[in-house]
Parts: structure tokens; sequence; C-alpha cells
């Protein structure tokens, strides 16, 4: 289980330098700038949350964690840059990062080549944790994803005919894509419209969506971050006259925050996720607190939570390996079973949670837990 | 009225105006020969601002311009006919002639004006219309010249007027100074065409290599044998 | 003479509505050194442009040693033998003297692509001739001392002969100088006139040369030929030119009480 | 109205909507391009800042009991101002010294410096704006049109408009037209060739804030980012109508609008789904391609060569 | 000339491989880290491409912003090559050194930037300045977009590929000795390329096309030559970077990207190699010596480029070529006249000048 007795007010600074037998040093890798910068934030945050209670109660076998933290401005090359510094430090225990799939596919051979954990808490693409003993996820993947919501719409919601729309150029939007509409076949649901756009960043989707309007799909897929759907997907959507569901994953958490002012357009709106912050468990209820004192609900996301449980990850395995050893970590991890805000899981032999997904759903304008799904 | 005084010039390391010193009385044609690459356009751009000076006095009517606000000099009276013509490529022979009259608050003068150029150079008249990009060299010329007279000025610094021009058009702008002369417009002329330049002028100056070589009255120097060697082809 | 090197036949080109040149025709043999002039504006660069493949003539057809030029761009024209210097001098500006010259010696280069990126002996075998070559022309016209100059820095008299040794180096059998005194004193003109005298032995080429100062035109030019608005007005020995009434009134103006033209830059 | 027919009409109206954003951009970047010939890669980052400065003063202005568009009088100065100073600290000097590469170079690092310092003063998560107005939106039958996109379309002619006299035939605009071609003549002239610029930058500049408003009403959200694409999709119908002209900025924006959403529309049936509406940019790109190599120098341009 | 040229290219040759030993002895005791030798792979990848870069727009004057794009292709078939290499188990196993299939996987990347070179320079550079530079940009978003939307280029690539996904698995056989001799060679190509007919036709476009054509130049031809040349070590720049990252995503060949190599260009100094290889490496470095100020690294490389382009418009160098030659002949105390320090000199105060008179 995590702790979680703390509040982040008297967090000790998680810069302190002292002596490296006193410490344990992590590294991170996110993109702090450039035009994901947004996601490296709440990531960070994530992160520097949970390290700042772990300090705060005491430690990880005594020791203080201290973080490097490092910006891969969403590039591979950056990011493969980066990940050399920390290897190459041998006080870094372990690596937690990077955010985005693309970046991470290409950290994930560094990774076993240098034998140090990468534990990514948010790349879902399915082939970033294949073939690399040392990299781990704290997220589930896009096929599993893609897959529930299927299930969702099929068995909870009952429809026949969806509609899908996606980005693809995005690994992330293109890869839940492909999961959901082979679920679909498998769960009887017909795909009637499929449209796309290039990237996750466009701003209009007008175009595509009159097309699905105009079909007859009672059901969207639409696998977008929060920064997109909030204020263009959905409200484009209703002006489109599409009223029907709008179905998402773990991107649209945030969307609460990126609403615009008429919040009813997002009635009838569904995605999967990783947690339900109106989870009343403790675990959760702490977090969110705790995340939003501290830096402001704007920014509280899925990929802060499981940022946050990523690093309670690394530190129940250095508990279990009781030593800083990279090797003995990555033992400790390998198969670990894990409770923390996005769930309790087991990871699998790629380094993958099973774990169930919560289906979130909006009503005027607050994020409310609707069920939860599982294989 | 203009009066330059120890006027040092450089390009980068190229010290391209020594300690020049130079005056220009009211109403006279002065005019200034030199080979290529004396100095000649340089002083005329340091007059008016194209070109910063390192070290000098330029003063006109008593006025120092080295401070004034360079685009504030035409506004004193002082018109420039740069060399290489510099028109406004892309509006029209009319548009550019207008340009030439900015400053000028009074429509009625500036139609004046036009008229004026117009009757000196017919030419323009009839590519009016036409961009100034497209005219033909000569006929850029005669609209850079043009473009000068169009503010009223009380003196002109033209820069190888004649440059290109067919031998009836040389006659012909050497006739416009002349009458710019009689009515009293103070012309400081910049030729390769030493002889027509001496002819015209009341007094005039040789540069060589970005030093004032000789000075005089125009008459003395066309006699001058050196003159006559040098810029004269005698 | 049995080919003349340049024919141009009822050549015209209209910009918008304006006829830029009319129905011009020119027949130049080897070795003869046409002039022509006319007012600003006449059509006379753009004559030299149609020549040249700048424009391409809307009616008529020039030839060159017998074959038609028309609808050939300009290096394919610059290739068949016509070079030309600018109104306005066009050197690179940034490359030495020497760099210039060898640019137009493109015909003379044999080596290849592989040649280049391995330095194969051929490289060096036609980096060498045609350096040679080069630094022969500038000899010519006493630049060889000049040849690691960056043209920019050559006083204007210079760069117009450098200009004109570019044009050599093409190979070409017509030469176009376009107005290549304007701009200079009396002194270089002189040192120019003999220049173009000293290629005339030398190459045995034709020229046609636009020019606005009358002491050079009548001194070098065999025939002259006389446009204005576009049309030809006169064609005829110097002699005659100067003495035709309609030459005089549309270009060379009367006598007056201005110092006479024709002497002033006239010297050395 | 067939279906069919009415998706049609619809899809138009989408283009039409961002269509016109873009013209509005594309206008404040045809007005520099015009005078100084820089491709300003800042300007679609002044659509930022300006989207920053509608977003914090907002609320300011509803609480002074005035309607939330007039936030936009406040962004307008404030863009202005970062253009001009831009202008002063970085594009001045460069030009003085420079070549047209480094002009374009430190206008990238101009759009880099923005971005940077506003996900540093601002953050990196997006900001949602709130309503600015509400314009209603006209019913014609089975099609409704959006309030915003006919006001955007009318702002942007009327600016058109007023910037093309502006230019024609005020002096301060000639002044711009005659700095833009001959700098020096321009002083010889007696024009203030600073003054100018900076009055340029300072045009384009609050133009930008005008865009911004017309671009957070229909797309409500503020990031260090929204200008990067905007501003790039902008330049491209400024090229696309003929960069430096006035007129040809409008007509290419709303042109690009229009081909992105009939192409998203209808690519993928046209194709038998080889192509899908993930192209579209492409597509653009590609009609951009087509429309410079048949007219070089845009659609309204004027193809003045060099005389030789 | 032959002479002394033979000369300068042994100096040059025995420099390199002083450099080259230093860095066997560096790598070899575990000197450099991990950390150091990916930095200098990144660095020779950025020395390819900025000089590449250089042949279009500093030597030939045209502002081209399609560069990663090329990367891309020569990235993307130099790991599919590799890929299918593994998979039908051509030249590999024991005694067959992976250094044989990176070099013609490399080769063949550059071959096919190269075709795309032509098919997008020809109808690309009949237009001039800002109107190519958008067109190139043009060009190098459709073939990203396109990228992307192929899915045998995605995920583990062929049959089992999925668009939109990063390309992963790919071998990462690039190695720093064998990288680092193909940089030379790639720059040294490049330099002779620079320095026969063709260059110097190339920079004479530059200078004054017109005067270029009226010269017998045809100045299609050598545009197109120049943009296939640099087309073509832009996509061996990119075969190279595909196998030392191990995954490729479509979005890394952007026009941003592009841009950072025309930064490193005309930070160099426009028509100066040496001066894109000093500035590839001082950009590739400086945003990871900026590392300590992470949020505000690129608020101060932003800054430090406009710095740099105020106090030196012309670049580091200018036109001028950095030679070992000359250094040690300086240091001899040798006097040689140093043509191209004159031409440095000329071109800076020369664009100023036609800033003036237009
Ligand atoms: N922009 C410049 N940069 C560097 N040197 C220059 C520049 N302009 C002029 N010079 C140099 O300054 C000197 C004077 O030039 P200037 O143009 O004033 O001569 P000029 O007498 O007008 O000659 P011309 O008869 O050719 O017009 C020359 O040596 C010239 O090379
Ligand atoms: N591209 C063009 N578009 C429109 N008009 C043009 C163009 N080129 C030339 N003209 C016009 O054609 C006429 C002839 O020009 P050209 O340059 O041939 O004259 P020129 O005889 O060489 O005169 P100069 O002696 O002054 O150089 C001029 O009136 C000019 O305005
Ligand atoms: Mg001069
Ligand atoms: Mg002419």
């Amino acid at each position: 289980g995590s702790s979680t007795n703390n509040s982040a007010a008297d967090a000790t600074p998680t810069a302190a330098a002292s002596s490296d037998a006193e410490t344990i040093k992590i590294g991170t890798i996110s993109p702090n700038t450039g035009n994901l910068a947004a996601y490296g934030e709440a990531v960070v945050n994530g992160i520097n949350l949970a390290v700042d209670e772990i300090n705060a109660a005491g430690g990880v076998l005594g020791k203080q964690i201290v973080l490097e933290t490092l910006d891969d401005k969403g590039d591979a090359v950056e990011g493969a840059n980066a990940f050399n510094k920390l290897a190459d430090d041998s006080n870094v225990c372990a690596v937690i990062g990077s955010v985005t799939s693309g970046v991470t596919s290409g950290l994930a051979p560094l990774a076993n080549e240098s034998k140090i954990v990468l534990l990514t808490p948010t790349a879902t693409a399915d082939t970033v944790t294949d073939a690399d003993d040392y990299v781990f996820r704290a997220c589930f993947k896009d096929s599993y994803q893609g897959r529930m919501a299927a299930k969702f719409a099929a068995e909870v919601l009952k429809v026949k005919k969806v509609a899908v729309l996606y980005a693809s150029g995005d690994a992330y939007s293109a890869g839940l894509r492909e999961a959901f509409i082979a679920a679909a076949e498998e769960f009887g649901l017909e795909v009637v419209a499929e449209e796309s756009s290039s990237s996750t960043e466009d701003t209009d989707y007008s175009a595509q969506l009159t097309n699905i309007a105009g079909s007859d799909a009672e059901f969207l897929f639409a696998p977008y971050y929060y920064s997109s759907v909030g204020p263009y997907i959905v409200p484009q959507a209703r002006a489109a006259g599409f009223d029907g569901v709008i179905m998402g994953a773990d991107g649209f958490d945030g969307t609460i925050a990126t609403m615009v002012d008429d919040k009813s357009l997002y009635n009838n709106c569904y995605f999967t996720n990783h947690y339900s912050p109106d989870d009343t468990s403790a675990a959760v209820q702490n977090f969110v607190t705790a995340y939003s004192d501290k830096y402001g609900a704007e920014s509280l996301n899925a990929l802060a939570a499981l940022a946050y449980d990523a690093v309670y990850m690394l530190r129940d395995s250095i508990v279990k390996a009781n030593s800083t050893d990279r090797t003995a970590i990555r033992d400790a991890m390998s198969g670990m079973s894990f409770s923390g805000v996005t769930g309790s899981f087991t990871l699998d032999e790629t380094g993958t949670p099973e774990k169930s997904v919560a289906i979130i759903e909006f009503k005027d304008g607050a994020a409310i837990w609707n069920s939860t799904l599982g294989n | 009225m203009l009066r330059v005084e120890n006027l040092n010039v450089f390009y980068g390391a190229i010290h391209a105006l020594h300690n020049i010193s130079l005056t220009v009385e009211d109403g006279e044609v002065v005019s200034l020969i030199g080979a290529n690459g004396a100095g000649k356009t340089t002083t005329l751009h340091t007059i008016t601002h194209l070109k910063e000076a390192q070290s000098g006095i330029i003063e006109y009517n008593g006025k120092d311009l080295r401070k004034a606000k360079d685009n504030t000099i035409i506004s004193l009276g002082m018109a420039h006919v740069p060399e290489g013509r510099h028109v406004f490529r892309n509006m029209t022979v009319q548009e550019n002639l207008e340009m030439g009259a900015f400053v000028m608050k009074d429509k009625v003068t500036v139609k004046r004006n036009m008229d004026m150029v117009f009757e000196y150079f017919p030419r323009l008249l009839e590519r009016r219309k036409q961009t100034a990009g497209t005219l033909s060299g000569g006929e850029q010329q005669m609209l850079a010249t043009g473009r000068a007279l169009m503010s009223n000025p009380k003196i002109v610094l033209m820069d190888e007027p004649s440059m290109g021009l067919s031998p009836l058009l040389v006659k012909e702008i050497f006739k416009i100074i002349k009458t710019l002369h009689v009515n009293g417009i103070t012309v400081l002329l910049v030729e390769q065409n030493a002889k027509m330049a001496l002819s015209i002028a009341d007094r005039a100056y040789v540069l060589e290599t970005g030093s004032i070589s000789m000075s005089g009255k125009a008459s003395d120097l066309l006699k001058d044998e050196n003159v006559k060697k040098a810029y004269l082809g005698a | 003479m049995n080919t003349p090197v340049l024919e141009a036949k009822h050549l015209g080109i209209t910009f918008g509505g304006l006829k830029a040149v009319d129905d011009f025709n020119i027949t130049i043999n080897e070795g003869e050194l046409v002039g022509l002039i006319g007012p600003n504006g006449a059509g006379k660069t753009t004559v030299f442009n149609l020549l040249t493949g700048v424009y391409q003539p809307t009616e008529g057809a020039f030839f060159l040693n017998g074959n038609k030029m028309n609808g050939k761009k300009m290096h394919e024209v610059v290739r068949a033998g016509i070079a030309r210097t600018f109104q306005n001098i066009r050197l690179f500006k940034t490359m030495t003297v020497l760099e210039n010259v060898k640019i137009a010696f493109e015909m003379d280069f044999k080596y290849k692509l592989a040649h280049a990126f391995f330095r194969l002996p051929k490289y060096w075998k036609d980096e060498k001739e045609i350096e040679e070559k080069a630094m022969d022309l500038l000899k010519i016209f006493n630049l060889e001392s000049k040849a690691d100059y960056i043209a920019n820095n050559l006083p204007y008299g210079q760069q117009r002969k450098l200009e004109i040794a570019r044009a050599l180096a093409t190979g070409m059998k017509l030469l176009l100088l376009d107005e290549p005194a304007a701009g200079m004193n009396p002194t270089e003109t002189a040192e120019l006139l003999s220049c173009i005298n000293v290629i005339r032995e030398r190459f045995g080429i034709a020229i046609l040369l636009i020019e606005h100062d009358m002491s050079l035109v009548m001194k070098i030019c065999e025939r002259i030929v006389v446009i204005d608005y576009g049309v030809t007005i006169a064609k005829g020995l110097p002699k005659e030119i100067a003495e035709n009434p309609k030459v005089i009134a549309a270009y060379l103006g009367a006598d007056d009480d201005l110092e006479d033209e024709e002497d002033t830059k006239e010297g050395a | 109205m067939s279906d069919q027919l009415v998706t049609f009409v619809l899809q138009i109206l989408n283009g039409l909507k961002i269509g016109s954003v873009y013209a509005l951009v594309a206008l404040g970047y045809t007005m520099v391009y015009g005078i100084i010939k820089l491709i300003n890669f800042a300007h679609g980052d002044f659509i930022m800042v300006g989207s920053y400065a509608l977003l914090y003063t907002m609320p300011i202005m509803v609480s002074m009991g005035m309607p939330a568009w007039m936030a936009v009088v406040i962004a307008i100065a404030i863009c202005a101002l970062v253009g001009i100073t831009v202008e002063k600290v970085a594009y001045k000097p460069v030009r003085k010294k420079g070549n047209n590469m480094s002009a374009l170079i430190t206008a990238i690092a101009m759009s880099l410096f923005l971005e940077n310092l506003a996900q540093t003063i601002f953050g990196a998560a997006p900001k949602p704006v709130g309503t600015i107005f509400s314009f209603p939106d006209m019913v014609f039958g089975e099609v409704k049109i959006n309030g915003n996109t006919i006001l955007t379309i009318i702002i942007g002619v009327s600016v058109m408009i007023a910037l093309q006299f502006f230019v024609k035939n005020t002096k301060l605009g000639k002044s711009m037209r005659a700095v833009s071609e001959d700098g020096q003549a321009a002083v010889l002239m007696g024009i203030n060739k600073n003054r100018t610029i900076t009055m340029t930058f300072a045009i384009g500049s609050g133009l930008a804030a005008v865009a911004s408003l017309m671009y957070c009403a229909s797309y409500p959200q503020a990031t260090p980012t929204i200008g990067a694409m905007l501003g790039l999709k902008a330049f491209v119908a400024a090229v696309l109508g003929g960069i430096g002209i006035i007129p040809g900025a409008m007509l290419g924006g709303i042109v690009i609008g229009l081909v992105e959403s009939l192409s998203k529309a209808y690519i993928g049936d046209l194709t038998g789904g080889v192509i899908t509406s993930a192209f579209s940019d492409a597509i653009v790109f590609g009609i951009l391609i087509i429309v410079l190599l048949v007219k070089p120098s845009g659609i309204l341009g004027k193809n003045v060569g060099e005389k030789v | 000339m032959k002479k002394s040229s033979i000369k300068s290219s042994l100096i040059n040759l025995v420099v390199l491989i002083i450099v080259f030993g230093i860095l066997i002895v560096l790598c070899e005791f575990d000197i450099l880290s991990n950390y150091i030798r990916g930095i200098l792979m990144v660095c020779c990848i950025s020395i390819i491409m900025a000089c590449s870069q250089n042949i279009t727009v500093g030597y030939l004057g045209q502002i081209a912003l399609g560069g990663a794009g090329f990367m891309g292709i020569g990235a993307y078939t130099a790991a599919i090559i590799t890929k299918a290499m593994a998979s039908a188990n051509i030249l590999v196993g024991e005694g067959v050194p992976d250094t044989l299939r990176f070099l013609i996987a490399i080769l063949a990347g550059g071959i096919l930037a190269a075709i795309f070179g032509v098919l997008v320079g020809i109808p690309a550079l009949r237009l001039r300045g800002d109107y190519l530079a958008i067109i190139t940009l043009g060009f190098g978003e459709i073939i990203r977009v396109v990228i992307q939307n192929l899915k045998f280029l995605g995920g583990k690539g062929f049959s089992e590929g999925s668009a939109g996904q990063a390309l992963v698995g790919i071998n990462r056989i690039s190695n720093l000795y064998v990288v680092f001799w193909v940089m030379v060679i790639c720059v040294a190509l490049m330099y002779t390329f620079i320095r026969s007919k063709y260059g110097r036709a190339i920079i004479a476009i530059r200078n004054d096309d017109i005067a270029a054509s009226a010269s017998g130049l045809n100045i299609t031809f050598y545009k197109v030559l120049a943009f296939t040349v640099s087309s073509f070590f832009a996509g061996v720049a990119g075969g190279i970077f595909a196998h030392y990252i191990g995954s490729l995503s479509a979005g890394s060949f952007g026009w941003l990207k592009s841009t950072e190599y025309v930064i490193m260009v005309v930070f160099g100094g426009m028509g100066s190699l040496t001066g894109s290889v000093i500035a590839a490496i001082v950009l590739t470095a400086l945003p990871e010596a900026l590392r300590e100020f992470s949020d505000y690294r690129m608020l101060a490389y932003s800054v430090a480029l406009i710095i740099v382009m105020i106090y030196r418009p012309t670049g580091l160098l200018g036109t001028y070529e950095v030679s070992v030659t000359r250094l040690i002949n300086k240091i001899l105390g040798k006097k040689e006249p140093s043509l191209h320090a004159i031409k440095a000199e000329v071109e800076a105060s020369g664009t100023k000048e036609e800033e003036v008179v237009k």
C-alpha cells in the first residue's frame, strides 16, 4: 500500500543535497518545455508530491529521496541524452519516464543496455514494454483500454452503431483506435464512421464531426487528451449536431479544467480511467486534496496520478529489494503487486499492470464514477 | 549656406574621406569632380545622413546637420538625387513623384511641381502610370531627378545625373541645372562628365582618393593643366 | 562572308500594350562591330534581352550562324555563342576575379560529379587548364595581378572590364556590350576603347555595342543602328548617322549654347 | 435540401469559420512582411500573447460591468506593446547589421522565446477562456450558421478594407510602402523610417489581438503554443494569397480554411479511404505548392520580375 | 596547387587520425560516459545535417525549411532495410560485422532521400526566397504526414506495423567509431563538391542568377543538383539517426527540426562548412549544458540565438573556413595571404551594402 498520512505542507525540499550514502537518487524524464510541456508539468507535479510525502515520512530505507528532473522536450534525442546522463550517474538507482510513447520507445532499449529500471508512468503504446526486461509502466496499455471502452459501449450502454475520431499522427490516439476497432467487432459493434485528424493538437474538428453527426452513429469514440476534449472536441461535436455518447480514454482526465462555460455540453460523455477522483478511498482522496492544495486542480489529471503512483511503485520495490542496487530493484519490481491511487494491480510478464478500469462520466461539469470494468 | 569642415568617413577599416572641407554659397552651382572611387558619392551621402561621419562639421544655414534627424533634412530644403537612382520600383511614376513631395502640405504646389517635372521630362508624362521598376535606365534617372525637384528644395545634391542618359538628355539635364541656377536654387553637382560640370558650375572641388586636391573657380579649373590631363581627357 | 554571325528578322516584343521593340532587323558579319544607339527607353536593352533569351520575342526570329535561336533559355543561347554584359554591372560580387572568369568557362569543364567528389585526376587537369586560360584572359585586361581580389573590391572601371572578360570566357561568337563606358571618366573610356580593339584582333568576334558616349561610338563602330520607341529610325555608317536629321532630333540634339557633347569625353 | 447538400453547406461553413480566423492572422503577417520583408515567425505568438491578455483582463472587464469583449482594447494595447518591444530589442538591431537570413532566424528565436516565456509565466497547462460573446446562431432551415463565424468574417473584411485604404491613401501608409521598397530613398523623402516600422509593428501586433479575440471566441483555450501552428497556417495563407498583398491575405485565409474543411470532410470518400482526413495539412500544403508553381507569387501576387 | 593541396589533405588526415585516436582511448578506457558518447553521436549527425543544409541555405542561398523531411526519408528507409535484412537473415550472424549492414542502410537512405530531393527540387526551385522556404516546409510536412499514415512504417514495421505508432525495434548498430568516419567522409565529400566547378556554380547562382545564366550556367540543373546533394547527406544523417535512437516517430521530422538545422547553418556562417561543424557541436551541446537551468534553458537558448544574430549576423565564421594547414603555418610563423579571410570580410560588408543599396 502507499503511505498517505502526510500533508504536503511539511515536506522537505527535494533538492536537498546530501552525501550519497544518505540519499536515494531517482531520475525523471518528461517533456517540461515545448508543446507537450503541459503533460510534463502534471507528471513532475505528481512525482514531486509523492517524493515529498515519502521524504516527510522518513524516506526509503531510512534515506531521503533526491530527484534529478530532466527535460526531453518531447524529442527522442533529448530523451536519449537525458537518459544517458542519468544512467551514467551511478547514484541514480532508477528512472521514471518518459511521458509519451514515442520518446519512451527510444529509451527502452537504452534501459536494457544500461541495466537500469525505466518506469514510465504514462506511455501506453503496446510495444513500449514488449522487448525489454528493465522497462515497466504504471499505466495500462492502449489495447486494453480501447477494448474496455468497446466493452462498455456494447455491454453497459448497449449501443450498436459507433463512430471513431482519432489522431493518426499520435501514437496514443492511433493505438487506442486500433484496439477499439478490433474489440468493436468482438462485441458486435458496427463502426459506421471513421474520421481522423493529423495530430492531437488540432483545434478544429468541425469538418470530421459534421460527418459523424451526419452518420447514424449513437456513440463516438474519440481518444484525445483533455486539452482538446474540453475546448474543442465536445463543444464542436455538439455544435455539429452530434448528441450521442462521446467516449474517450484516460486522456480525458483533466477535462473539467478545460471545459467551456456551458457545462451541459459534456453530459453524456464517458472515459476509461486509471482511477476516479471521487473514489472515496483514502488513497485517492488524500492524493486529490494534497495535489489540489499544492498545485491547484487545474493540472490534476490521470497523468499526475500515474506519476504519483510510479514513485510509490518504485519505493515499494526498493523496500522489497532492501537495496538501491539497480538490478535488485528490477527483480523486485518484476511481477510486483501494488495498490495506489490508480488502483490495485499486478505487473504482467512484460511489466504492464493488469488492472481494472474506472469508467468516469461527466455530469454538469463534474466527473463522476460510473462503474468499474475488468476483463 | 552649406559648410563642411574636416569631415572624416570610414567604411569599416577603409578611410574613405580624409578631412574634407567645402562650402556652397547660396545660389551657387558647385561641382565635385574626381575619379571613380574618389569619395564623391560618400560626401553627398554623409551630408544627407545616408552615411555616418566619424568626425567633422556639417553645417547648413547655421544649423548642425549631423545633429538633425535624418528624415528632417528634406524639410530643411535639401534634396538629394542619389547615385543608382533609388526609385520606388513598385510604385508608379506618378506615385514616385508624389513621394518626392511627401513633406509638402500644400496640394496645389505639389500639382504645380509635378507639371513642372513633366515639362522638364515629357517622357515621364508618357510613362506616368508605369511602375518605376520597369522603366529603362535613363527613364529612371529622369524620375530620380524629377522626384528631387518635387519638394521645392533650396539646395539639390545631384550624384551623376547624366549617367546613362542619351546625349540629348544630358544636354537637357544641364539645361535644367541652369534653370535651377537662374531660379536661385543652389546645386551641389557630382559628375564624371567633368567638362560639362565645370562649364556650368561657379566653383568646383576636385576630390582625389578621399581628399580635396584642388578647388577654385570652375572656369579656372577648366583651364588647369592637371585637371585637363586627369579628368578632361585632354 | 558566307552566313552572317547574327541575323535578326522582324523581332518584336510587347509589354502589356507597350511595343518596346518593333520590327527590329539586323545582320552582323564576322568580326564586325555594330553600334546600337537611341534615346533612353528606346528599347536597346530590350533588344539585348531578346537576343540572349531573357525575354522571348512575341514576333520575329533571330539566327546565330544560321541556327534559329528563338525559344532558347539564356544559358542555351550563351552556349550557342551569344554572350553579353549588363547595363548595371552584374558580377559575382563575393567571388574572386579569377573565379568570376572560371565560372564562364562552363563549357570547357569536362569533369563529372564523381571526379569532383573524389578529386580524380581529371578534376585536377581541367581545373589547371582552365585556370591558365582564365589567367590569359585576365592578362588582356591587365587584371592578372588582381586575380585573387574579390570582385566587389575592384574599382568600377575594372569591374566593367572583368564583366567583359567573363563574357569572353564563354567562348562566344557574338558579344553584346550594354553601355560599357557608362560612369567612366574620359581616361577610363579611352582604356576601354583600346581593350575592345585588342579583343577584336585576338578573337575576331563580332560585337554589338550599346553606348551613349558618342565619342566612343563614332570612333569604333563600323555601322550604327538607331532605334527610337522600339522602331528603327536609321541605319548606316557613323558619319551618316551623325548627320541624319531624324537622329539629331531624337537623340543627339542640335548644338546649342552648352558645350558640345562630342568632344567632351574625347581624348587620350 | 438533400442531406448531402446540407452537409456540404455545413462543411463550407466550417471552412469559413477557421478560414476567417486564418485570414485575420494572415493580415497581420502580410502587413509586416509587406514593409520589412521579414517573415515574422513570432506573429503567431503575438496571438498567444493576445489570448492570455484576454484571459486575464476579461474578468476585470466583467467585474467593472462592461462586456467581456471590451478586454480586446487592453489586449490590443498589450500586443502592440509586445510587438514594438520585439521590434526594438531584436529585429531592429539585426536589420541594421544583418541579412535576410539572420533576420529570419531572429524571428524564429523570438517565437521560441515568447513561447517559453509564456510557459514560465503562465505555466504549460491549458487555460480555458470564458465565453467572450455569444452571438446568436442564424438558422436557415436545416442549416445553422454560427454567429461567431459571421462576425469573424465581417471583422476580417472590414479590417482588410480599412488596411487597404490605410496603406494606399494615408500618409503613414504611403511611407510604409516607400520604406518597404527603398528605405534609403524613403529617408531622403523625409520619411521617419524607424517610426514607420514601429508603427507597422504596432498595427500588425494590434491586429493579432483582434485575431486572438475571434480565435478565442471559437476556440476558447489559451496555451503557450497555440500560436505556432496557427501562425504557420496563417503564414501559408498569406503566401497563398500573395504575401504583402492585403486582400491576398484575406483570400488566402479563406481558401486555406475551405480546403482544410472540405478535404477533411470528403477526401476519405473520394480516395476510397487511401487518403484520410488526417492528410488535411498535407493537402493544404499540396494546394499551396500547386498554386505557387502555377503562379509563383500567389493568387493575387503581381509577378514583377527583375529588370535586366 | 596540386602539391599544396595534397599536403594539406595529409595534414587534415593526420589531425583526424589523432582526434580519432584520442576518441578511442577515451572510449576504451571508459573516460567518456555513455552520456558524452551519445552526445558525440548526436553531434556527428548534426554536423552532417548542418553541412548538408549549408549547401542549399548557405552556398545556394535559398531558404529551405524541409531538411528534416529528407532526414526522415533516410531514417525510415535505412531502418526498414536493416529490419528487413535482419528478418531475412541477410548479412547477419557470426563473423559479419553489423557495420556492413549499417553502411548499406545509410547509403540506401541517402539515395532515396536524394531521389526525393530531385522530385521536390525540380518544381520547388523555380521559386525563390520566402516562397521557397514555405514550399520546402510544405514538402517536409507532406513527407511527415505520409510517413505517419503508412502502416508498415509504424510499430514493429512491415505487416505487423501500425500507422501512427513509433517504429520500434530498430537495431542500434550505429557505432561511434564508424559514425565518426562516416561523418568525416560526408563532410569531406561536401567540401570537395563545394570546391569544384559545381560548388563554384552554386555560389555564382547565389550571387547573381541572371549573370550566372549569362555565363552559360544551367541554373535549374545546378540548383536541383545542390538540393539533391543536400538531400542525400540529410538522408545519410537520418540513417545514422535511426540506428542510434532505435525507434522513429514521424513527429521528430517536422519543420521545427528543419529550422534547428538552418539555425546551425546561420549560426556557424552561411557558406562555411567548418562553421557548420562548429555550430552543430555548439548548438547540440548548448541545450545540454543548459540542463542545469531546466525550465529556463529554452529561454536561455533563444536569447543566446538572438544575441548572436544581433552581434554577429553573418554567424560565427561568416564564409571563413578554418584550416588546420593555415593554423600550422601560423604557428610556424609562415605568412600566407589568407584569401578567404578577406572574402569573409567583404561578404560581411557586402550583405550590408546590399541592404543599403537594395
Ligand atoms: N558600402 C561600402 N563599403 C565599403 N567601401 C565602400 C562602400 N561604399 C564605398 N566604398 C569605398 O569608398 C570609396 C569612395 O567611394 P564613393 O562611392 O564615394 O566614390 P565615388 O567618388 O562616388 O566613385 P564613383 O565615381 O565610382 O561613383 C571607394 O574606395 C569605395 O570602394
Ligand atoms: N519588363 C518590362 N515591362 C514593362 N516595360 C518594360 C519592361 N522592360 C522594358 N520596358 C520598357 O521598354 C522600353 C525600353 O526599355 P529598354 O530598357 O530597352 O531601354 P533602353 O533603350 O535600353 O534605354 P536606356 O538607354 O535608358 O537604357 C522602356 O520604355 C521600358 O520602360
Ligand atoms: Mg559615386
Ligand atoms: Mg538600356
